[in-house]
């Protein structure tokens, strides 16, 4: 098993598909020859060829809308949108069609496709680059979507959007982008889309969280076991659509609280979902009101006022904190 | 030479082989066996025939919305330069086309009497659903060439839009796209005069809509759409190029919309009756039919035969979709083709609205 | 007082609103000669001129895209996209522009635009025609988005979104269009945006809705104050952003219970942010969990099926009594 | 004629005047004052040394990303050859042109340092902030356009954009439009040679941009965009015709980017030191200069006087900016401009960040 970045993981996890399956055909802007302009798909014009690895024009809207007809036609095309900012230009592509092909032909068509995208704050960028807007894919059915949080998990989601029968939206943590190395094995690794999973058991609290946010969480979960002998249960959401609610309901029904942590604007926000869940099928358990560390309902700012727009560790404390002592 | 005019290498043509007093330019005849000259005729009369019935239907409340093709059944010209295995990606004025290829009459009457299960295309048929989002289904063709080429497929992908659909970016985009990578796609465009309202002279401010194809150094073709044969022509020669390698053609086919945009629509609120009534003088299929007559391909009985054929077919296919309908179609099927698989929360509200149902008996 | 539709009220609040203000101006398909396929604009072309009314060409992100130049320059652009299911190929220029203008020149430039779309099922239209997505804009800061639910509040606030110094999403729900009259009166009256109305006052239950479901809420209430003699209080939300709580908050206070109810698919809409505010700021007087009456998560069907998709009076009084039941 | 040529009204222009010798055109020789040329060499020299110190306080961690200027001075010809009252929508590789506008460095470098205030444009200043999102800007010149047009206003409304911008959708829309309503805006298409790692020659399959106009019956026109006065002549003409009301113009200026796409870019990954040098010979400041000085409207001594000014006058902005810095801004500041007026939301969130800030302190 080699140490690898969140980079790195999902290189090996395209490489290896395409290896694989000659299905698998990536295209985007500046995947090619520059390999990304994160790095992802270094590499890959030159064991692939440029059948297989497509520099695009400048034309997101397109890029999605040739995906969706590629995937019809029975390929398995892995587009890259540079910044999710500018995802929204391909909006109407997904909403109208790569979502709709499957019931619009009653299943004789589908759209096998994955549309990745960066997202998120905290690495200094130009405006438009450090949004964090996944609920107007989570909220578009026929698409589903999916936040990974570690290396290896980028990995291993990234392989089951690529097989994935139906269109996945795939946004991907900068910030975590080469943050922090994992082990990530060589040999094949799914994880199902649908599922989240426990990233630190507790029985005091639940942290639910997911992708750049769950860093800060972590962090917050340790401070608050060292400091406040509090132990926090955190959940990884990993697939904002389809949503997995039992993991989060079961353990609130055993902590009792929760605070949804998410870089996204808190105002119809995942965490917004999540609470509506926890209501319906564990409000007798509640002891305090589910709390929100979030971003807020602002456009992100500039890169000097994001550490205090985003969701940091002393956000989270405090919320946490504030639950605890209701 | 600082200041000289650029020579632009793409230069648009314009073909008319039939013109609308049903007389052939005999240097451009195509000389198509008498047979295949029938179906053309079979096929234009039995797509005029079908779009009556529907506007009947409409008014009698039996199926809802729709967009009438009269006037515009010369496009099976398309459709039948084409190959089964080419693919075609209709928007959804394209009723002739898709009856051309076989899609049955009653799927698409079921599908306008609102049921989800119309919209599904039989295995076989590479053709993909009806895209009501104007111009946005171009790119589908552009991803589909792609896959042609990538799979060394020397086919095609011909997809068809309307005059306001050239507004659209994404028009822009699909063109662009398909020759930078030189890919085997037909651009249809049927220039029907309107989009609703906005007269072509309105929605564009160049000469031609054939003409934008110098913008991505593509070959562009403004045809008479009321024409078959040229149209089957051009599409033919522009199919020729895509098998050969030789990329992409925008075809502006110049027709008119006869009928109203849909069924909702009232357009004397911004037509003249004498444009509707000079274009009637193009009709499509008068003029066909006459030079059919004239060259005796086509007989008096022989056109009657046709239309009570076509009327029996029409009927038949009726009396499929009202049985489809009376068997009943289970409403619970509209979450099954949501994804591949149910998910936990869709069963769930799967559940719900079978409950309701039942609740409802 | 005329008695009038919620098309007729629309194109009295445009007329009057541009005979006042000659910044006013719209723009859109098929909305001048044509009167706009729903007719909201008819007439208008004639009095104003072209000038004023503008037909365009089919090319929405244009019609947006104008509109912020428009407006930037100091006109009122009202543009109309003629159904909401196609007002997402405009998505990019209003989360990009329109809803970032003013924090972007720093207040320097702002967009008071109003962005007007029909939405909702429920009229036997074609694919997309019938979509119920405002939690796109609503989550989209900077951005407002306000839906009426009668003809005389549609005139109240399209006046008080013209009027609005910053960027207003309209989405007019055409199941209402011509659904019922109202008397509306001549001299001007606005309703502003942020706040929320009480649509039937009652003390056993909070029903939260908006726009074309407010129809069914409203005669759920009405069966079940006869039936169960259950008396339902019902709160208009008009306003998703900014979204105002207070209403709905003070209500379940005094009720502690209650349902929500909307045309939008349940994951991620409008349901769980009410959920979320009724759990942050009054989850104590909650005596069960608040439900959601709602369509799924799924494209809404061809419109034989629309009734089984939307949320009727059936669906809601089933939520209603097992929350009372609870 | 059934099968014939259709003939296209417009035709592609290319212009140049000043060679990369920095030999002019005798006959398309403008004879702009010796001022102004003064006034335009000055602007390109500060454009070149800010881009330059722009470049080593990013590579000293003192501003963040930003997108490099260098060879693409002669844009400040298009400034230039418009008033005041017209309207300048950049793209974000115009800070030329910014600063032939008046938009203080101080407020440049804030901006790029990371603070939103920066962005602030000062009041009378007929232009829109930095636009990101490639392509998207082009519709709110129209838009502008538009409310000139209404207001009867003899205006411009001129918008930059890239090469790759061609490629978008919006492009496209925007063109329509202006066309349809014979707007007054200038089309300014920066063709730097690449979109990050994609050449020009990738970017769409046409033999220029400026043919792009055709699909609209829009004049289009090529120029040497590393040719001041060619650029200059090319916009002037164009306004020229806006505020006759003969509508909008495409003008390609072709020119170079020398240095990398943003400073997070390695251009070594795609293209090759030979194509830079070799367009490092067609420099539009060392041929202008050439020019001057040969014409002697330019001496030695004034090259370094004004060198010297640069050195200062960059300096003193900097100083500027620091001081801002040091004044400290509130980040509070971040709700403020979200909205006309700050929403019950808001304003409990501005109340979790103030808290959080006394806490740190
Ligand atoms: C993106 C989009 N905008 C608006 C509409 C509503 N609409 C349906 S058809 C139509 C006009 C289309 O004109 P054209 O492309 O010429 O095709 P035609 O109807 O004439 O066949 C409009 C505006 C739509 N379906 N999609
Ligand atoms: C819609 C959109 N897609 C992608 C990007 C990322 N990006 C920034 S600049 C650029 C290339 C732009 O090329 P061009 O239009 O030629 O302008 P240039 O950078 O050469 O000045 C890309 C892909 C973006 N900013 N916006
Ligand atoms: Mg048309
Ligand atoms: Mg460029």
């Amino acid at each position: 098993m080699a140490k690898m970045n969140m980079v790195q993981a999902l290189n090996l996890a395209l490489r290896q598909e395409m290896e694989k399956d000659d299905r698998v055909i990536l295209l985007g802007e500046d995947i090619g020859v520059d390999g990304g302009v994160f790095r992802v798909t270094d590499g890959l014009l030159d064991t692939f060829g440029p059948k297989r690895v497509l520099d695009t024009p400048l034309a997101e809207s397109a890029i999605a809308g040739c995906s969706i007809g590629m995937a019809v036609y029975g390929l398995r095309p892995v587009a890259e949108i540079q910044f999710s900012g500018f995802s929204y230009y391909a909006f109407h592509q997904m909403e109208a069609h790569a979502s709709r092909m499957r019931p619009r032909s009653q299943g004789r068509y589908t759209v096998p496709m994955v549309l990745r995208a960066p997202y998120g704050g905290g690495v200094r960028a130009l405006e438009h680059h450090s949004e964090s807007r996944e609920i107007y894919w989570a909220h578009t059915p026929g698409l589903k979507m999916v936040i990974p949080s570690t290396p290896r998990l980028a990995r291993a989601l990234l392989v089951s959007a690529i097989r994935d029968p139906d269109p996945v939206v795939f946004y991907e943590p900068k910030a975590v982008y080469r943050a922090f190395r994992e082990e990530v094995p060589e040999e094949e690794e799914t994880f199902p889309i649908g599922k989240s999973r426990v990233a630190r058991p507790g029985g005091d609290i639940t942290l639910i969280s997911y992708g750049a946010s769950l860093m800060p969480t972590l962090e917050a979960a340790t401070e608050l076991s060292e400091k406040d002998g509090v132990e926090c249960e955190v959940i990884d959401l990993l697939s904002l659509s389809p949503l997995d609610d039992q993991l989060f309901v079961e353990s609130v029904k055993k902590t009792g609280r929760a605070v949804v942590v998410h870089e996204a604007h808190a105002t119809y926000g995942a965490g917004a979902e999540v609470i509506a869940r926890i209501v319906e099928k564990a409000l007798l358990y509640l002891e305090a009101p589910v709390s929100r560390a979030t971003g807020f309902d602002i456009v992100i700012p500039l890169y000097q006022r994001e550490k205090d727009y985003l969701p940091g560790v002393p956000r989270i404390l405090k919320a946490v904190r504030q639950t605890l002592a209701f | 030479m600082p200041n000289r005019e650029i020579d632009i290498a793409y230069r648009v043509k314009y073909l008319s082989i039939l013109d609308q007093e049903g007389q052939i330019d005999q240097e451009l005849d195509p000389h198509l066996p008498g047979e295949l000259l029938l179906k053309f005729y079979r096929a234009m009369v039995l797509a005029r025939r079908f779009d009556e019935r529907m506007l009947i239907l409409q008014r009698q409340g039996k199926i809802g919305t729709f967009a009438p093709i009269k006037g515009q059944e010369a496009q099976i010209g398309a459709a039948a330069a084409l190959l089964p295995e080419d693919w075609i990606v209709p928007s959804f004025r394209e009723a002739p086309v898709e009856l051309w290829r076989g899609k049955p009459m009653e799927r698409m009457l079921l599908y306008y009497s609102g049921y989800s299960e119309g919209g599904r295309i039989q295995e076989g048929l590479n053709m993909l659903p009806v895209s009501v989002p104007v111009g946005s289904q171009m790119t589908h063709a552009v991803g589909i060439a792609l896959g042609m080429q990538y799979r060394d497929q020397k086919s095609v992908a011909a997809t068809f839009f309307g005059d306001g659909a050239t507004s659209q970016g994404d028009f822009h985009e699909a063109l662009n796209f398909a020759s930078v990578y030189r890919l085997p796609v037909i651009f249809l465009c049927q220039n029907n005069h309107w989009a609703i309202s906005l007269p072509r002279s309105r929605q564009t401010n160049s000469a031609t809509l054939a003409q934008k194809a110098i913008a991505y150094d593509m070959p562009g073709v403004q045809v008479d759409g009321n024409d078959v044969l040229a149209v089957y022509c051009a599409v033919k020669e522009a199919a020729k190029r895509c098998r050969a390698g030789d990329g992409p053609t925008l075809i502006e086919m110049v027709t008119y919309r006869l009928s109203m945009h849909t069924t909702a629509d009232d357009p004397k609120k911004y037509r003249t009756e004498q444009e509707v009534a000079e274009w009637e003088k193009r009709d499509p299929i008068t003029r066909f039919e006459k030079y059919l007559t004239e060259r005796q391909i086509l007989g008096e009985g022989q056109i009657r035969a046709t239309a009570e054929e076509i009327k029996t077919q029409i009927a038949s296919a009726e009396s499929r979709w009202q049985e489809i309908m009376a068997k009943g179609i289970d409403p619970l099927d509209m979450f099954d083709h949501a994804y591949a698989e149910l998910t936990p929360s869709l069963l769930d509200q799967k559940e719900i609205v079978a409950r309701e149902l039942e609740e409802k008996k």
